[in-house]
């Protein structure tokens, strides 16, 4: 058992402390929010250029091969300054084309790694729960396979050179890669919670190039995606807790810090208990994943923490901080609007308890 | 006791909800869409508030003799709870927290010039009240009101001074005291017109609505403008904020999102075909938010009748003021969680389930919890009014 | 609209208190649990002479005819007091065999109303779900109804005259009155959190009484159940509230009052909350009933919230009162242990919650 | 990062476990069901206890010099785990917290008397800190120790003593500056052998377990049974409430509570002939309960491997505390609600559902939320020392 960080893991941290640290001063977040598009072109460039695009990707493909856990202290990172940066959809969607489309895609990966091309992956349907069969469908003919159904919340889709997602086959389940720029796929642009640019995709007998029709390739992919997800509100949780703490020490009322108000200083304390638990399951599952043992239990623990302490931790700092808490001048807001977001991507607590509660059932009955 | 409405009480319900739909059409709606005009101002807003004052809503619970109706608080209750529901941004602090103060406290050139106006539905006024500095800290408020002559000086800035944009007057809180060791003994209220040179406003934009700073540079009124006596301007602040707190938790717009989704899961299919409300997880969190709007029903209700009878008591109202602003906030994760990761799309865009109203709700769902007198500050009131536990001394 | 007692009420109210009030002093209860059976003979008498105990039977059964709602205010007077006397089982089974059972039982009830005669409910049975169909089954030969299956934590089952017992028929659920000491009735004593004395209850072919084969009235005699336990609860739980006030309030550490603390004053404040929401919720209810209109949705509201608020306020109410709290010789402990009895009485909040989410399924599917 | 158990460590697990099947015997459960014996002290309790002593077991993480393993943190961490949920009354506060204080400073007569019995598993201390006046507030005790000669005259009372009923001693916090005021630098420790006259107890029956009142009258001991400096206890208070605080929150007990209220409801029929773990209310608790554990887990293991690592925050240890007591409480609400009716039968009676245990546990759960340190004290410390925030000053 070590809960410490591998040499390679600090360095990537600082790392990437650095690149994001220096570009996510407020003023510059504002000036990519007047934008179409939630996305900061160089500081995506300059991920690349310092190897952190390709953090987890095989070194035949351009990158450093250090694994699913590591990549998850970039996407930590990403979360902790919410950088415009899709690190999400972009670098897990690539570690599994990696992972199941093999040499075929080795172009396609090498552009990843240095941010010449960008990934998606679609989880979520209208109306669907998460984890149950999707609607969308997979025919195959002689030409291969056709696609035909809708996805929601499909982030950049616009952008990339390829969507994963997931649909059904008379045989069971299954992934595929589609091309989102084709004329099959109709692309409506969805402003969402946190103005990442996403959207409603539908697939019109999109022709589609089969990843994996094993069932277990599919869940290990949301399992990654949950999880990244999870990893993000690590530490966009730490670091509104970190706010509070220091503009309630700051800031006066009656005459003293507003965090000598033992209420005060308790919710705040609260916060930590909740962004401690969240990181720690959160790193149990993307331990799991990082080493290839099945994952979907701590990755639905994971999620349902998520839900939770984005909740939680969201709801006291803005309370925490009054009205200056949801002034889009003062950086908190950012945080809140991205908690909101994160604790619903891949599915809501309320969904995954259920979905846990099941798994719980099977394991108990013989 | 008896826990239903009259026929009385039945029938005033029936025909809010009936009026009100003429009120909230097509066009205002569309009006609304402007984030400038979601909580009104704009020329169609403008059009139907006034026709709600010429038909004697606004007037509604006033006294008879300024025209209004002498409607119970049980009664004007109901009236809140429709217009609520409806969705109009009927500015209830002009209508029922302000205007009641200025007609009782105001020179008669305000009752004339103000007063009438408010009740004819062509008057809004935005408060003045919070500071930079000063949040939930009132007493510390420093925008400086000097006497000059006849007239008064004001100099300041204050914050959050919602619907500024549009409002007629602003209700300013001033110190007139220069001694700020006063504190609330040393304030005075004003009335301002929005027209008045050196007053200007910058907006805020927020999480979810547009709000605004408003400065006041060297800016010269008439006594007439000052409402109140003197440095006793604290009791009129006060007594507006507790007129205020029942309608910040009303029941009926947070039932009405509890009928939308609950309706909206009936009516949304899931892959194996059946309805989403047929999901236990689904039943769970519609079942918590059930639970707890029978709560909140019934504390909103028992307020209104004990305000009817006179006897509201301190606790019970900073226990509905902090019951109702954390529940909703709960109520909306519970609904939003209902719609999975539907619930984070916009109004407007494809794919928005209930055009978007609960993802915007979840916004500024917060913003009570702080706002009107913040939540910590109710639970101190609570032990100490309630329950008769002392208070440290600080 | 009206939120104020009626003098009838008034003046139940008033008696209740000090008849209850007199006799329910610390001393006095630890000489009662002492005994056998948890049960204040003497007190039942005298709530008897009073003329409380018909104060919702009929005035043809000598009593006072005041309704349900009204015998709700003498039950949350026995909470308040925790007074050792089964106003429960005994007053709500009484309602129920007068409104179903007619003239017949005109003599038990006149016993019931002079302290003469105890009844009860059995509500439960081991492992199942409190409002699913009972697996207790009754079958009718010429000699009339036999009952066969077990009830689980019937109250006061060995004193009793007669016992209500929902059971299973070919053409459904049907309510049913049975005599305990028939030898075809087994009982076995149970020790349970609240020191009631309840028993395990074996029913092999007993005779039985039919009172109703309409299932609505097995509901109503469930939600009156549930309602009267709520109202138990409000007793409990308001008195448990303020005795962390007045203690928090004398008890010095740091050389201050604990109550002076803002993190206790608040945790005594959100009980403050939660018994005025579970008592809104339980009138709400309680004058449904008492109307004799639908009343199940408001029960199970004022069920789940019972579980929460006897819950929460039970633990807020042992840990700021520190380790006396727990103490046998303080009176808290006795409150705490109804306050547990109470959340699972009738169900538990998870269960009740699944009930009232399928209801609410119901009322909007088409 | 690597959040597995290594196989020494795993070895190590299986080891402690199959060993604690051969002291949790029948005869020792029996014994237990006494209320006196529930907490140790009976005849089968102190033979099984010095058998784990003669094994080793009890100096696990013990120097060698003292005849030690020297374990580490974690490894303890994973032996308490087992003893725990083995159900052992094993009195880990005087192995694990007083024993190694008492090595240190303790005198040569106390080191030879008492650490080497301790040891052998042939003593348990009783904790005497806590007074009638002084609960979470131990710096101001008022139990006075005077010196007389070569002997201190020790007089006071104490509260919650527990285990005090079979202890062979008492290790007791006294006052030995007469000024109050000097608080905690005042404060000086003894170990009192429990046969000392002057010495009493008397039972305090709470809702769940047996505690004790003690006595303290003109009870006379050598100034060889003082530990530490005069006026210098504070820091062995403080240094032993710090080791404690981690095993209290263990997290293998309540693992075993959840794995065995999930088997219960997958062996249990409802009147549809189907199981109760098929109900989605019952696997919602379940999970929430599953989730709440993993956290606890995680919890545990961190701060057992950063003890190791000798670099435990106070911080992270107030959360642990803090987090796991009140996830105790929930645990136990969630699986009885489980139960339902059945969830509140005591043990050895007809219907009880496993053996009563959760309803006990439920029954003595809130001890920890203010024993130990109370939670309210640990969020102090957590935003001050975690989150750098400002106190009060009082």
């Amino acid at each position: 058992m070590d809960f410490s960080y591998t040499e390679e893991q600090q360095d990537v941290i600082k790392l990437a402390q650095q690149i994001l640290g220096d570009q996510t001063e407020p003023a510059a977040l504002k000036l990519i929010e007047e934008q179409r598009h939630r996305f900061d072109e160089k500081l995506w460039q300059d991920l690349a250029a310092s190897g952190l695009l390709g953090v987890a990707l095989s070194e035949a493909n351009g990158g450093m091969a250090f694994g699913f856990e590591t990549l998850c202290l970039l996407i930590e990172e990403v979360g902790r300054t919410v950088a415009p940066v899709p690190v999400i959809p972009v670098l897990v969607s690539a570690l599994f084309l990696e992972q199941l489309g093999g040499e075929a895609f080795a172009s396609t990966l090498a552009d990843v790694a240095t941010g010449k091309t960008l990934l998606s992956s679609a989880i979520s349907e209208p109306g669907a729960e998460v984890r149950e069969t999707p609607t969308t469908r997979a025919v195959a003919d002689e030409e291969g396979w056709r696609l035909w159904g809708t996805k929601t919340c499909v982030p950049i889709a616009e952008h990339c050179a390829g969507v994963l997602v997931a649909a059904q086959t008379q045989g069971g389940v299954a992934l595929f890669l589609v091309d989102p720029t084709t004329d099959t796929v109709t692309l409506q642009r969805q402003h969402v919670t946190c103005s990442e640019s996403q959207y409603l995709m539908e697939l019109e007998g999109t022709a589609a190039t089969l990843l994996s029709d094993v069932a277990a390739d599919v869940t290990a992919w949301l399992d990654a995606l949950t999880v990244a997800y999870a990893t993000m509100a690590v530490g966009v949780c730490d670091r509104m807790m970190r706010m509070s703490a220091s503009y309630t020490s700051e800031r006066q009322q009656f005459g003293v810090p507003v965090a000598t108000f033992q209420a005060v200083g308790h919710r705040v304390a609260d916060c930590f208990i909740d962004v401690e638990c969240l990181r720690l399951v959160t790193q149990q599952a993307a331990s799991l994943i990082d080493q290839g043992l099945p994952a979907t239990d701590a990755a639905l623990s994971a999620k349902i923490w998520t839900g939770d302490a984005t909740h939680r931790v969201s709801q006291a700092s803005q309370h925490v901080h009054g009205g200056i808490g949801v002034d889009r001048d003062y950086p908190l807001f950012r945080y809140c609007l991205w908690a909101r977001q994160l604790e619903l991507s891949a599915g809501s607590s309320a969904e995954m308890t259920a979905c846990l509660g099941k798994r719980i059932e099977s394991q108990f009955s013989s | 006791m008896k826990i239903e409405f009259t026929d009385t009480q039945k029938a005033l319900q029936t025909e809010v909800r009936e009026y009100m739909r003429d009120i909230v059409t097509d066009d205002l709606r569309e009006e609304m869409k402007n984030p400038e005009y979601f909580e009104g101002g704009g020329p169609v807003f403008r059009e139907k508030f006034a026709r709600m004052g010429r038909d004697g809503w606004i007037a509604l619970s006033w006294p008879s003799a300024l025209g209004g109706r002498e409607a119970t608080p049980m009664e004007q209750y109901i009236f809140t709870e429709e217009v609520m529901a409806s969705g109009f941004p009927y500015p209830f602090l002009t209508t029922d927290a302000v205007g009641p103060v200025l007609a009782e406290h105001g020179s008669a050139s305000i009752r004339d010039e103000v007063v009438k106006t408010i009740l004819q539905g062509e008057t809004v006024v935005a408060i003045g009240y919070s500071e930079p500095g000063a949040g939930t800290d009132l007493a510390s408020l420093t925008t400086r009101a000097k006497r000059d002559g006849d007239d008064w000086v004001i100099n300041g800035q204050k914050m959050w001074t919602s619907l500024a944009n549009f409002a007629d007057y602003i209700w300013l809180a001033a110190r007139t005291d220069p001694d700020e060791s006063k504190k609330h003994k040393g304030l005075t209220m004003f009335l301002i017109p929005a027209d008045t040179p050196g007053f200007s406003h910058t907006p805020v934009w927020t999480l979810g609505v547009r709000t605004n700073a408003t400065y006041y540079e060297n800016l010269r009124i008439p006594d007439r403008y000052r409402v109140g006596e003197v440095n006793r301007g604290w009791k009129l602040i006060t007594g507006q904020l507790n007129r205020e707190r029942l309608s910040l938790v009303n029941h009926g717009p947070v039932e009405a999102l509890y009928r939308r989704t609950a309706q909206w899961a009936a009516e949304t299919a899931l892959s194996d075909g059946s309805m989403l409300i047929s999901r236990p997880w689904v039943q769970h969190n519609l079942a918590r938010v059930k639970v707890g709007l029978d709560a909140l029903r019934m504390m909103c209700l028992k307020q209104a009748w004990a305000m009817t009878e006179g006897a509201l008591g301190m606790a019970e109202a900073s226990a509905a003021k902090v019951y109702g602003t954390e529940f909703f906030v709960e109520l909306y994760r519970l609904l939003l969680e209902i719609m999975g990761q539907s619930g984070v799309i916009c109004a407007d865009s494809p794919g928005a389930v209930l055009q978007g109203d609960i993802e915007h709700r979840y916004r500024v769902g917060s913003i009570l919890t702080f706002g009107g007198g913040c939540n910590e500050i109710q639970r101190d009131i609570i032990s100490a009014a309630g329950l008769w536990m002392p208070r440290a001394e600080r």
